[in-house]
């Protein structure tokens, strides 16, 4: 590997990611998967690094999903991103950050084909009057909160509790970064880093003290696509999918992954289970999987925010051995308490993944 | 109007500019080559041997250039500016120096293809991805660490050429045998190497290509598989995992490779268009300089006085290119002798 | 546990571990199988082809590929009528091909 | 008259003895061994044959004019002819005139082996007597004919061109040993008969010799040593006989009749095979003969050395000279004895094993088959043509033989066409017998349900398989080239002939030699033109090149054949080359310098 010929292309595909007023959307699933997340994401934006983060609770689906399941017309999801432009320009904003990849995907996509056919844009404007009496302007810039959280890092890692950094060994921790399909492989230069080297993540990872690595199934995708996994025959595909990249970096030995797309988390956690129960593999160490974090989480659990706080109860991967690796101080006791105090209800085991 | 001698700037000393020096001289004319490189002979003296006979290049640049011996040569000098005259053209040098002439000769080649655009390749980000003039140079002097005691090796062909996305619709025509003389060359080296050439499609025109291809099948044993290598990634020991469809076998094809080796084409040299379009030179949608006609003229440009000689107007072969240079210097001859 | 999908196998051919010794014996048998060019012309002119899909082309392909299972299914219908012979540009002798490899095991071993 | 010896016995003879006894002893075990290999059927016919009159007759006459007088090798090449037939006969005549005077003048000693072959030394004779003389100057004929025979043998040796021979076999150590003890044996019988002539007699031979060595020789002390010699060179000539190839002497004694009670082999290395390659001469004639030998490097491939490899058991020899070998038949068209080298390679590629065995018992015809019938109209009879796989590739034969029977006003129908199955004799060819069978079930389902009589064949290779191995008794199975001949005869076909149009017919392996069908395709054609004969023809044409018998012979191999072929073919300067073989026509067109048409389409162009 050739560190400047990497660091060459990440030069070339540098967006400007302005540094302050950013009107919020949140992502349709992630609150279910991985509920703390995107409320860390504003909590650090907003309270340790003082910036201005504004959300609405009008904003919809971008109907991101139902386009790429094929279940609704391009033009349909257009003019619910339309509505929520609306929404942004009502609030007085003009930096749109997206939580989910797709919809950034979506954003992107419906502002580059406005682009290139100019006519389109003016017929949805008219759909959405017609629909809600709204108008927006476009925004002026579009960014995942990834690429946000990405420019902020050195500001994170200056307020850095822990680093992500083996306690014992004082060795960096080996990091798989997974990057949404449809952050940059659609619109390579609309990702930090582009399509086939992003370092959106790995720039996260390196400045918070791990280091990233590079394995030969690293582009390919998580397995999620949509109709692969939301149609139950096919549901074989998707695991087969993920299964293909968990072969592909079990000889790194990888600490853990961090990903910034609603679904590969998910699937790169719960598909661990599945495959342990069907074939009886596990990637971790000593039986256990390899914990599958969100880039909010793991830039929380560097802040020092107490990892059931982040909701890491909820991985069906165990996090504790990442957590002591690092030295981040839990107590169990606490692991399925919920928000009041109260005891959730406690998972049952699996038969072979090794959880705590 | 010609009394004096005429003068005709011959752009680029490499193979075509050599030549057509050296014919321009032998019918009496006064040739200037203006070479930007230290040295004459362009791509073919980075190269070690030439297809399909395995003829040293070393060999070719030296008869060429001691041909062109007396012809008047500027090496290591840019062209600043150029400018059209009455009857001639001028042209600023990097050096200062003004030189008129009466004719302009473009024998500015081509550019290899900068590998390391087509990212997925890796060229630039993986240590055992080469380009073809890497392995060339590996050739000449045996220095680059990256080319040591291969098991497994492999040739992508069309690395930015027939490539929209890489800027390049065309075929630069010598690739394929160039990675099959270097197949070959490498099972050479590497008896005990597997050799892997994936091609898009293989375009053998030319005299004892074909030959060339058969042998490399029957006495080298090289494996040819029909698909473009889509992604390129790097093992865990080095080694790079490279992905392609077998497109003849209808199915995905992974393998762990010691050397990639690209086959970067062959694209149009910008300072080229640069310079046709300061005299009023037409460039081509593909960025070579237009020719008066494709089929009868491809020497000539519309413009008088303003000639071409190989790659500059497309993607040649070393024949094709010294045929050129001589059809370029009997049409220039041509055109001297009708303006009498 | 019953999850109502598998894991299916990737339809990858690894050529890293794909075992092609009978392959590699043919082709010290009978040498002319390394010139195929993938032309298709004996595929196309085959008698047996409406009943197993024959095609020497496919066969070197799959031998090559580790596709044993359809190299063999391809086979167990050849008349050695000898059209694939007459029409192929590259004069591979493929009814000599043909024999040589039905007379190898899957080790690449010649049967006695 | 009187007895020389009063014991009757000198030790001489020993060696004499020793050989006659070995080489006795081991073809009688050999013979039993052949007869006991044959399948029981086989064995039973051979035996009732022995004691058929007419078999037997045939036996003996065969017996005399082909071991003895070499009547086939006369016909070839009277040089040849003379020089086997003067030492067989020769040889033969000794024997039986030794035996003559044993019994005319020492009878109570014929129980003695040795005192026919060694008289001179034991009886003194006196030529006074008409008896003696007659018989002494017949024994100096004889044996002066075998030392011409001998002096003949000698020049083929080192000179083979001289007799008529481009090429000849390499001998075996043992074969020289052989040959060298056999060239010696007459000489010396000569030299032997010669130092005892002053005493026992002798003739215009042996009278004169026995003056000369007397003018130089003072005593007869020569005389016993040169005795031995000559039952050494007896001996030894004996004792090497069964490992060298002069076995062919008693084997073909015992093929010829096996071969006329219709013995045909049945296993590769047993019974009949062995015997044929017991009888191979090993005299090379197959060796010019062979089309591969165009290349000097294919002449060790040729079927003395199959032979020769099959008795040595040198299985990848063996293996190499059967699969190489084209299968067209030439060289037992052309050999003494009549082995047959296509069917002896047959064999042993039969015998291969195979770790993958096509199998065609459940394909389903049963749409081809009811396409016949509809193609029919129902009706039984009419022709029912075959084109088979080469004819697809040679859509012109098709087209022509359809037009052809169109023009005569034939009812037929195509078996084939949109393709069908092979016929079978390809892999017959290459020793898969058993497929073959599948595939020749297969197609007759498709002939019955036709209900056709006539099965029309454009393709030889179908037709000798059609022909041999499908039991269509009632229908009957013949060739375009014949059909359309008698279709020309009988006035149907109005073909119009050009004058001076020179045809050279090209007699296909498998038509020819295969059928033996060479006069109609002439007739038909002399119909269109005037037809010229090649260098070589009939039985004795050159295969094409093409043939599908050859496993192992590459495309570029075939090249030099294909040319010599042609070469044959155009000796006489034809305008055309005509063939009646889609495998022939495709493998000349690639190379030959004239148009090369099949038979149909030349009939079809002119009528």
């Amino acid at each position: 590997m050739i560190y400047q010929g990497k660091q060459k292309i990440w030069a070339d595909y540098q967006k400007e990611i302005p540094d302050d007023h950013w009107f919020y959307v949140r992502s349709c699933i992630r609150q279910n998967f991985f509920p703390a997340s995107e409320k860390y994401f504003l909590k650090i934006c907003r309270d340790m690094l003082g910036r201005d983060i504004y959300e609405s609770e009008h904003h919809t689906t971008c109907a991101g999903i139902a386009y790429h399941c094929d279940t609704i017309p391009q033009e349909t999801a257009m003019t619910v991103v339309a509505r929520q432009f609306a929404l942004m320009t009502e609030a007085g904003y003009d930096n749109l950050v997206t939580s989910c990849i797709t919809s950034f995907g979506n954003y992107v996509e419906i502002l580059e084909t406005w682009r290139e056919f100019p006519e389109l844009e003016e017929k949805i404007r008219e759909h959405l009057w017609k629909a809600c009496r709204r108008e927006f302007n476009k925004p002026k810039y579009v960014a995942h909160a990834s690429d946000l959280v990405y420019k902020l890092r050195g500001e994170i890692a200056e307020r850095a509790r822990f680093q992500l950094v083996h306690r014992a060994t004082g060795e960096p921790l080996r990091i798989v970064e997974h990057i949404g399909c449809h952050y940059s492989k659609m619109f390579p230069h609309k990702g930090v880093g582009g399509a086939e080297y992003p370092c959106v993540l790995s720039g996260m990872a390196e400045a918070w003290g791990g280091q990233v690595i590079d394995y030969p199934e690293r582009r390919h995708c998580c397995g999620f696509g949509f109709r692969q996994y939301f149609v139950k025959a096919n549901r074989g595909y998707s695991l087969s999918n993920t299964h293909k990249k968990f072969e592909s970096m079990e000889p790194y030995h990888p600490d853990m992954i961090i990903t910034n797309c609603p679904g590969c988390p998910y699937f790169l956690d719960r598909w661990q289970y599945v495959i342990s129960e069907m074939n009886g593999k596990t990637y971790g160490q000593n039986g256990y999987g390899i914990p599958a974090l969100t880039y909010e989480e793991l830039a929380g659990l560097v802040l020092g925010v107490d990892p059931w706080d982040l909701g890491l109860q909820v991985h069906q991967v165990a996090v504790e051995p990442l957590l002591d690796k690092i030295g981040i101080p839990y107590d169990p006791s606490r692991k399925y308490l919920g928000m009041d105090e109260k005891k959730i209800m406690t998972p049952g085991l699996p038969t072979t993944l090794k959880c705590c | 109007m010609v009394n004096r001698t005429p003068v005709i700037a011959v752009i680029g000393a490499g193979i075509a500019g050599l030549e057509a020096a050296r014919q321009l001289k032998d019918l009496g004319y006064k040739p200037v080559l203006i070479e930007k490189a230290p040295v004459v002979g362009g791509h073919v003296a980075e190269w070690n041997r030439l297809f399909p006979d395995l003829s040293p290049a070393a060999d070719l640049v030296q008869s060429l250039s001691k041909g062109a011996g007396s012809v008047k040569t500027y090496t290591d000098t840019e062209i600043a500016s150029m400018g059209r005259l009455k009857d001639g053209y001028s042209l600023i040098l990097g050096n200062g120096e003004t030189l008129l002439c009466d004719a302009v000769l473009f024998a500015t080649g081509f550019h290899l293809f900068d590998a390391s655009k087509k990212e997925e390749y890796g060229y630039g980000i993986y240590d055992r991805v080469i380009t073809n003039r890497d392995l060339e140079q590996w050739f000449n002097n045996r220095h680059d660490p990256r080319v040591a005691n291969p098991k497994a090796v492999g040739f992508v062909h069309c690395v930015g050429s027939r490539d929209v996305k890489a800027g390049n619709t065309q075929c630069s025509k010598v690739c394929c045998i160039t990675a099959i003389k270097q197949a070959i060359e490498i099972k050479e080296e590497f008896p005990e190497a597997e050799v892997y050439c994936f091609y898009m499609d293989l375009r053998l025109f030319g005299k004892k290509y074909e030959d060339f291809y058969i042998k490399a099948q029957r006495d080298y044993g090289i494996h040819f598989i029909r698909g473009r290598v889509s992604e390129v990634g790097e093992a865990i020991d080095g080694r790079v995992v490279v992905k392609a469809e077998d497109t003849l076998n209808g199915k995905p094809i992974k393998v762990t490779l010691d050397l990639l080796v690209l086959m970067a084409g062959i694209v149009c040299n910008p300072d080229a268009q640069h310079y046709a379009r300061e005299i009023g030179v037409a460039v081509d949608e593909d960025g070579f300089l237009r020719s008066r006609d494709n089929v009868s003229s491809i020497v000539e440009s519309s413009r008088p006085g303003v000639f071409y000689a190989g790659a500059c107007t497309g993607a040649k072969t070393i024949p094709e290119t010294l045929a050129e240079a001589r059809s370029a210097a009997l049409t220039i001859h041509q055109y001297f002798n009708k303006r009498k | 546990m019953d999850f109502g999908f598998t894991l299916s196998p990737s339809s990858a051919v690894n050529l890293d571990t794909v075992d092609h010794a009978r392959y590699d014996r043919l082709v010290q048998l009978a040498p002319d199988a390394l010139t195929c060019i993938g032309c298709g012309s004996c595929s196309a002119t085959c008698t047996a082809a409406p009943w197993s899909g024959m095609s020497v082309r496919k066969v070197i392909l799959c031998l090559q590929r580790g596709r044993d299972e359809e190299v063999d299914a391809m086979l167990s219908r050849c008349m050695l009528c000898g059209k694939c012979t007459m029409v192929c540009p590259r004069g591979i002798n493929t009814r000599h091909l043909i024999l040589t490899l039905c007379r190898l095991d899957r080790k690449g071993e010649v049967v006695r | 008259m009187r007895e020389r010896i009063a014991s009757h016995f000198d030790p001489f003879v020993i060696p004499f003895l020793v050989g006659m006894a070995f080489v006795l002893g081991y073809c009688l075990i050999a013979m039993i061994r052949v007869i006991a290999q044959l399948p029981k059927e086989d064995r039973k016919r051979f035996l009732v044959s022995l004691i058929t009159p007419k078999y037997l007759w045939m036996d003996v006459r065969d017996i005399f004019l082909n071991c003895l007088i070499h009547v086939k090798l006369w016909k070839r090449n009277r040089v040849l002819g003379y020089m086997h037939s003067s030492i067989a006969f020769g040889w033969f005549m000794i024997i039986v005139l030794g035996h003559l005077e044993v019994m005319l003048f020492v009878p109570e000693r014929i129980h003695l082996f040795y005192y026919p072959i060694f008289f001179n030394y034991f009886v003194a004779e006196t030529e006074q007597t008409i008896q003696g003389s007659l018989l002494m100057f017949l024994m100096d004929f004889f044996l002066l004919m075998i030392l011409s025979g001998i002096a003949l043998a000698v020049i083929k040796r080192f000179a083979s061109r001289i007799v008529g021979m481009r090429r000849t076999t390499r001998l075996s150590l043992l074969d020289r040993v052989g040959l060298y003890s056999l060239w010696a044996i007459f000489p010396l019988r000569l030299l032997a008969e010669s130092f005892t002539a002053h005493i026992s007699g002798g003739s215009f031979l042996t009278i004169p010799t026995n003056w000369i060595f007397r003018q130089f020789l003072g005593n007869d002390l020569n005389a016993l040593p040169t005795w031995w010699a000559y039952s050494i060179a007896l001996g030894v000539f004996m004792c090497v006989l069964p490992f060298t190839r002069y076995m062919h002497i008693p084997a073909e004694m015992l093929l010829i009749p096996m071969r006329n009670a219709g013995i045909r082999i049945r296993h590769s290395r047993k019974g009949f095979a062995l015997l044929e390659v017991y009888s191979c001469p090993a005299c090379g004639v197959c060796i010019d003969a062979c089309p591969m030998s165009v290349q000097k490097a294919n002449c060790k491939d040729c079927t003395v050395y199959l032979n020769r490899q099959l008795r040595r058991g040198n299985e990848r020899r063996i293996e190499e000279i059967s699969d190489k070998c084209l299968l067209c038949g030439k060289c037992t068209a052309v050999c003494q004895v009549g082995v047959q080298g296509p069917e002896l390679r047959i064999a042993q590629r039969e015998r291969r094993k195979y770790a993958l065995s096509p199998s065609f018992a459940d394909i389903n015809v049963r749409p081809m088959a009811s396409a016949v019938v509809h193609g029919a109209g129902g009706e039984s009879g009419g022709v029912l043509y075959f084109a088979g796989c080469m004819t697809q590739l040679t859509p012109s034969i098709r087209k022509a033989t359809t037009s052809l029977l169109d023009k005569a006003g034939v009812r037929w129908q195509m078996m084939d066409p949109d393709g069908g199955l092979c016929c079978g004799r390809p892999l017959m060819m290459a020793g898969r017998t058993e497929q073959a069978r599948e595939l020749i079930a297969k197609n007759l389902e498709i002939i019955r349900a036709s209900g056709c009589d006539t099965l029309l064949l454009s393709c030889p290779i179908c037709y000798k398989v059609f022909k041999e191995e499908y039991p269509l008794d009632d229908i009957r199975v013949v060739h375009h080239s014949v059909f359309f001949q008698e279709l020309v005869a009988s006035g149907k076909l109005q073909v119009q002939k050009e004058e001076g149009l020179k045809l050279v017919w090209h007699d296909p392996c498998e038509l020819g030699r295969g059928c033996g069908i060479y006069d109609e395709p002439r007739a038909a054609l002399a119909a269109a033109g005037e037809v010229v004969e090649a260098a070589k023809h009939h039985t004795e044409s050159i295969c094409c090149g093409g043939s599908l018998g050859s496993l192992t012979l590459s495309f570029d191999q075939r090249r030099p054949m294909v040319q010599n072929a042609l070469d044959n073919l155009t000796a006489a300067d034809p305008a055309e080359i005509v063939t009646g073989c889609p495998l022939c026509l495709s493998t000349f067109v690639r190379q030959a310098d004239r148009p090369v048409r099949d038979i149909a389409e030349v009939l079809d162009s002119r009528c």
